[in-house]
């Protein structure tokens, strides 16, 4: 099938903006850029959806051996089974729609071409990740993604904020990949294999131990990548980037490649009934926790990144209970209505020239329509109203999570809610009332509202797509039962959200900040985020920072070090004084000794018997 | 007739060998190294490798060898100052150099028996013929590579002489 | 033993016509420029100056042979011996004609046929830069090193268009040897098969690159730069006189002779007719050699100068005679081949004289750029393609 | 006469080598220090060629015409080098060209 032009075009788009962007044309590279990703998205709508009935098991394509030392083979494998093929037009479909719509974002952005560039290299990486056989190569994209994400957050590398938020994602991803990492060296110790067949099927023979072990480090991984408690921090400030960047990396692709690994790892999983239950708890107290903090969050874009912290833990929680296609199932939909979100904000951030103050905005609605409808579309369908996406993948993950444990229902619930309330806050605050801000707002160019019109059809219906049915052949059974009480608390859940919004935003607007007083120490707590980043940097950072400096620098370095070797350098200056003239700077000295080093080498292959 | 020629030529690269290192002025000892590059050529016939003969006339002496004396006219370079010392040399050079030479000698004479005749047209498989078949099969990738590797030390050298325009 | 006495024959006679040669191929140039500016040219000596090459020789054997002071007496004296010895030597491999049968024994029209003859020739023609360069620098002169200096960058740069030229036809006909060269180039028997108009890619380009690249490496205006005279005085060989600068003079003639038969082995079809004996072509020389002499005579009838009463008549005879000569079925056999290998290079000796006549010089940055930015990458061009015709028609 | 022992061709590449050694070592002028390398690069040449007539092999001829290539290019790239060092420090004795920075 050609597998490998999928990730291939948008690499060569990436070189040829990367290298000569700079001189080509604005419309060429957006030519080159937006084509490469149409290209791979057609060559998978051609070549791998038409097979996706008959594609029961993995179909795998090997083109060359990477690796070849002692008994670790790690070739350059890409295997499409069903899982991988819905990743794949995620991935593509999404991306090119977000392409499409940057186009007219950046119109007006300097580095068009760097944007664009290392866009398409993160579409290369992406793809390869999902597309790897084997879990090295799957590193590598996964490598892959999160330096291109370092990049795009850090786009606007002449503000301070923006650069701190790249490395900040930077450095809190290492932590991830230093478990992913420590994963895979076990599974090679464990299995002698990296490739997902050989380590799969080998999976139910290993002892349970290390089966818990790859799967906590897996799932350290994973919570680098997918903004999991602990590590989730980076995500809200990730929103330093361009929006198209919020939504195609982290919102519907990149920041779902930990849940993607972890549904790709179920047969470890299956077998590791502890690691997974730490990742269903892992998942909901994140959903929780960051949903409590998008509440009262009142920059646009936070809201929508905590907002994606949350439903990101919604599909951990998928993930953790069993009900992998539920997880799945959720990731797409997720990937609608999320990046029709982000986009949306894009396209009120785009209308009113860089402003993301809630604060500021306000009866938008009648300024700019089509982004106002299309993101109702999307805050319907993450508010869980039926019949619209949200509602049947989150349905489907809470059903699985009552099965599993009540109290996760519970807490899941209340989540629900608490996101319907402050997405329809965001609405309210944005597109209600009177306008509080100064710009004139200006409805975005099509090639950025037709994007948006996409996703929302996708988001309204996007449930009707049968994904576990589809995924039936690929993870183990999981029988749901369907209770329709537990459905209409849910629902119900999502309405009373969005009437409290309601209540609060736009039947009494003074009754926010009321409620604010009257709870006025919680409020602070949580308005401030949990003062979750300023404990780690009392916690982590400067006791490392400092630490380094008391211990390693002042103490190791300059006293120990530095003085032994002092004394030592004292003693050894006098030898050295001789043994310099061996470092004359004269080069016929230095072949003088080459000649000597090779008169010993022969004399020693002499000895050793080259004579025979 | 094939020993007389070997002796002839072997005589002829020594004895320009040994003018390479005694001549102080540099274009004497470019026109000394042309010698033994071009009695080289005569001894790669004898030993069958016609390709390489003709290859080492056309790039080594009538390429390589035009560009050092090229380079020795341009910079008008005059016979060398006996100025700069090296300890190391004078201490160790002669001695170093009498037993790498002693050594190689040694171990040429033993692994290498006076049975081995050279006999000129014995071997044939050094025509443009066989060298291109093996070059454009077997050692495809290598001589590509050196095809990367001459374009680099193209745009090295062009890179430098620029700079020198400045 | 008879292989070495009919081998020191072949090199005695092919010496002999072409030192020969070279003494007249002056006469032949300074007959022709003056024609091309409306003069006689030589002419006192002897009739119509035939005799001037004998003169030039003499007077140039006895001119005082000037060695200048400081120069570095060996290399001076090597320069002009190596460069005249490295243009003699390519005429050892090329073929003046087929295989004949004199008293015999058969043999061929060549001294030697080498495996790599076309590398060969490359490699000693790769050699002649060094008598010039050497020449300029031993001369202890600022003029001839310049003029060194700018012949070896100029003969460098002119051998990479010219080798890749050569490259070419020598796809097409699959040889590194000069003889089976021109016998892949004889199948038809007519110009067709000639690398010039052979399929599957006329070789009209590389022709035409070889024989610019020629001009350059035998430093022949329009780019003679080493010896510029109103910016060098006379270039690198400014400090020589007397039999040392001829030897330079004959390293040029011989050069471009050398040049000229490779061009006409490569690409002209060496010895073959334009087209089949069976057609007449025969009968070309006869035609030629015998209007040349009616001519003579005529003119001779109605003398402009009072020798020429003599003179051409004689000549008209002469030629006359050589016409029927060639109606000799006898000699035939290697008279033809031999007067079309002679009449093709002396054309193109002829474009040399008439390029001379014609065209001013280059400017030295001028002359740089036109081989490193026009004449290279066309070079390679051709060449890709050619060698992509050949593959796809093989 | 009619053939010589193939260990003489090995006696006389190593000759040679050593030959371009000394020329390395007791040469100051930059210039024929590089022309030293190009005649140890000769010598092994003609080493490689004996031993490819001695296995009746062509792989030997293409090592030495790889060397002979790599020697083309160095050739190109040091004497531009030599070429800059002279016009930064107008000297080409080796022994004076012993710090990396002016």
């Amino acid at each position: 099938m050609l597998l490998w032009l999928i990730p291939a075009i948008p690499l060569l788009g990436f070189l040829i903006n990367g290298i000569f962007g700079r001189r080509l044309p604005k419309n060429l590279v957006t030519a080159i850029a937006v084509g490469s990703v149409f290209l791979s998205l057609g060559w998978v709508l051609m070549k791998v959806l038409p097979g996706l009935a008959e594609l029961r098991g993995a179909y795998t394509e090997h083109y060359f051996t990477w690796i070849a030392s002692g008994n670790l083979q790690v070739g350059v494998n890409f295997t499409v089974d069903r899982l991988t093929a819905v990743w794949l037009l995620i991935v593509t479909g999404i991306g090119f729609l977000i392409h499409v719509y940057s186009i007219g974002y950046m119109a007006h952005e300097g580095g068009y071409y760097r944007f664009f560039a290392y866009m398409n290299l993160f579409m290369f990486f992406m793809l390869v990740l999902v597309l790897a056989g084997n879990y090295l190569l799957m590193f590598v994209g996964w490598e892959g993604v999160g330096l291109c994400s370092y990049l795009l957050i850090g786009f606007y590398f002449d503000k301070q904020f923006a650069t701190n938020a790249g490395n900040k994602a930077f450095i809190v991803n290492r932590i991830g990949d230093f478990g992913f990492s420590l994963a895979v060296f076990l599974m090679f110790r464990q299995f002698g294999s990296l490739d997902f067949a050989t380590v799969f099927g080998q999976a139910s023979a290993a002892p349970e131990w290390a089966l818990n072990t790859i799967g906590l480090l897996l799932l350290v991984g994973a919570c680098g990548k997918s903004a999991q408690i602990p590590l989730y921090v980076w995500l809200p400030d990730a929103m330093a980037g361009p929006t198209p960047v919020s939504a195609l990396i982290h919102a519907a692709t990149m920041v779902t490649a930990g849940v993607y690994m972890t549904a790709r790892s179920w047969p470890i999983y299956s077998h590791a009934p502890m690691a997974m239950e730490t990742i269903a708890v892992v998942g909901i107290a994140t959903a929780f926790l960051a949903a409590t903090i998008g509440l009262l969050q009142n920059d646009i874009k936070k809201v929508f990144a905590y907002s994606t912290v949350s439903q990101l833990g919604y599909m951990f929680v998928g993930i953790g209970c069993g009900a992998f296609s539920a997880g799945v199932y959720h990731v797409m939909t997720h990937a609608f209505f999320k990046a029709l979100l982000f986009l949306g904000s894009g396209s009120v951030i785009h209308a009113l020239s860089g402003e993301q103050d809630l604060r500021n905005m306000g009866g938008l609605r009648r300024h700019i329509p089509v982004t106002f409808w299309t993101m109702m579309c999307a805050a319907v369908a993450i508010a869980g109203v039926p019949p619209f996406s949200g509602f049947f993948s989150k349905d489907a993950i809470l059903l699985a999570a009552h099965q599993r444990a009540p109290w996760i229902y519970w807490v899941g619930i209340v989540t629900a809610g608490m996101t319907a309330f402050y997405v329809f806050r965001a609405m309210f605050l944005a597109f209600f009332g009177s306008y509080r801000g100064h710009h004139h707002p200006h409805e975005s160019p099509a090639v950025m509202t037709v994007p948006l019109a996409i996703l929302a059809v996708l988001s309204l219906g996007g449930g009707f797509i049968p994904i576990p049915e589809l995924l039936e052949s690929v993870f183990p059974r999981f029988v749901e039962v369907h209770d329709t009480a537990l459905m209409a608390v849910s629902v119900t859940a999502g309405v009373v959200g969005i009437a409290l919004a309601y209540l609060m935003y736009i039947a009494r607007p003074a009754s926010a900040d009321a409620l604010a007083g009257r709870f006025k120490g919680l409020y602070t707590l949580v308005y401030n985020k949990y003062f979750v980043d300023e404990v780690y940097d009392a916690v982590v950072v400067k006791p490392v920072v400092n630490g380094s400096r008391v211990v390693l620098w002042k103490g190791m370095d300059a006293g120990l070090i530095d003085g032994s070797v002092n004394g030592l350098g004292n003693r050894v200056r006098g030898v050295g004084s001789i043994l310099r003239l061996i470092q004359s700077g004269n080069i016929r000295s230095y072949a003088t000794w080459v000649l000597f080093g090779s008169v010993l080498v022969i004399v020693a292959m002499g000895i050793a018997g080259g004579a025979r | 007739m094939d020993g007389i020629l070997f002796l002839i030529f072997a005589v002829v690269a020594v004895l320009c060998g040994i003018n390479v290192v005694v001549q102080t002025h540099p274009i004497s000892s470019a026109i000394s190294l042309i010698g033994v590059m071009g009695s080289l050529a005569v001894l790669y016939l004898l030993l069958g490798a016609e390709f390489l003969a003709v290859a080492q006339v056309i790039v080594y002496a009538g390429a390589v060898m035009v560009l050092f004396v090229f380079v020795i006219m341009l910079l008008n370079a005059g016979a060398e100052a006996r100025k700069g010392r090296s300890f190391m040399v004078q201490l160790l050079g002669v001695p170093l150099l009498v037993a790498l030479l002693g050594l190689l000698a040694y171990f040429v004479q033993r692994l290498f028996p006076q049975t081995v005749l050279v006999q000129f047209g014995k071997f044939t498989g050094g025509g443009a013929r066989e060298v291109g078949r093996a070059l454009f099969t077997t050692y495809l990738l290598p001589f590509e590579v050196t095809s990367v590797l001459i374009l680099i030390a193209i745009l090295g050298a062009i890179v430098l002489a620029r700079k020198e325009l400045e | 033993m008879e292989f070495i006495v009919i081998s020191l024959i072949k090199a005695a006679v092919v010496l002999a016509v072409l030192l020969t040669t070279l003494a007249y191929l002056q006469w032949v140039e300074r007959k022709v420029i003056a024609h091309i500016q409306v003069r006689p040219g030589p002419y006192r000596v002897g009739p119509h100056g035939l005799l001037q090459p004998l003169a030039d020789v003499i007077k140039l054997i006895t001119k005082e042979d000037l060695m200048p002071p400081h120069a570095s007496k060996l290399l001076f004296v090597a320069a002009p011996f190596i460069s005249v010895t490295t243009a003699l030597i390519s005429i050892s491999v090329i073929p003046f004609g087929p295989a004949i049968t004199v008293a015999g024994h058969r043999t061929w029209m060549q001294l030697t046929d080498l495996s790599m003859g076309v590398l060969f020739v490359l490699a000693v023609s790769s050699m002649g830069v060094y008598g010039i360069a050497l020449a300029g620098w031993a001369s202890n002169n600022k003029y001839a090193l310049l003029g060194g200096l700018r012949s070896s960058a100029q003969m460098i740069s002119y051998e990479l268009p010219q080798s890749l030229a050569i490259a070419s036809p020598l796809l097409l006909s699959n040889t590194l040897s000069l003889r089976e060269l021109v016998e892949s180039q004889s199948a038809t028997g007519s110009v067709l098969s000639w690398n010039i108009l052979h399929g599957p890619f006329p070789q009209i380009f590389s022709f035409v690159i070889f024989l610019i690249s020629a001009f350059a490496e035998t430093n022949r205006i329009p780019f003679d730069l080493p010896e510029a005279e109103n910016e060098l005085v006379a270039g690198f060989h400014t400090e020589y006189s007397s039999m040392k600068f001829a030897s330079f003079f004959m390293a040029e003639y011989a050069n471009m002779i050398t040049v000229s038969a490779m061009a006409v082995l490569l690409f002209l079809g060496g010895w073959v007719a334009p087209w089949p004996a069976a057609y007449g072509s025969g009968l070309v020389p006869t035609l030629l050699f015998a209007a040349a002499g009616v001519i003579a005579l005529s003119h001779g009838l109605r003398p402009a100068r009072r020798r020429d009463r003599y003179s051409l008549p004689v000549f008209g005879i002469v030629f006359l005679a050589i016409a029927v000569l060639f109606l000799l079925p006898v000699v035939q056999g290697w008279l033809l081949p031999l007067f079309w290998f002679l009449a093709k290079t002396g054309a193109l000796l002829f474009t040399f004289i008439w390029v001379r006549g014609t065209l001013p010089r280059f400017r030295y940055d001028q002359l740089m750029g036109f081989a490193w930015k026009f004449l290279f990458p066309i070079a390679v061009v051709n060449l890709l393609v050619t060698g992509l015709l050949v593959a796809w028609f093989s | 006469m009619n053939a010589v022992p193939l260990s003489w061709y090995l006696t006389l590449s190593a000759v040679l080598f050593a030959l371009g050694v000394a020329g390395f070592l007791f040469r100051r002028n930059i210039i024929t220090v590089f022309m030293s390398i190009e005649l140890m690069l000769n010598a092994v040449n003609l080493s490689f060629i004996a031993f490819s007539y001695q296995l009746k092999q062509v792989s030997g001829h293409i090592l030495a015409f790889f060397v002979m290539v790599v020697a083309a290019a160095e050739a190109a790239v040091g004497l531009a080098i030599i070429l800059t060092v002279f016009k930064n420090r107008a000297t080409l004795n080796i022994d004076d060209i012993n710090s990396m920075k002016n």
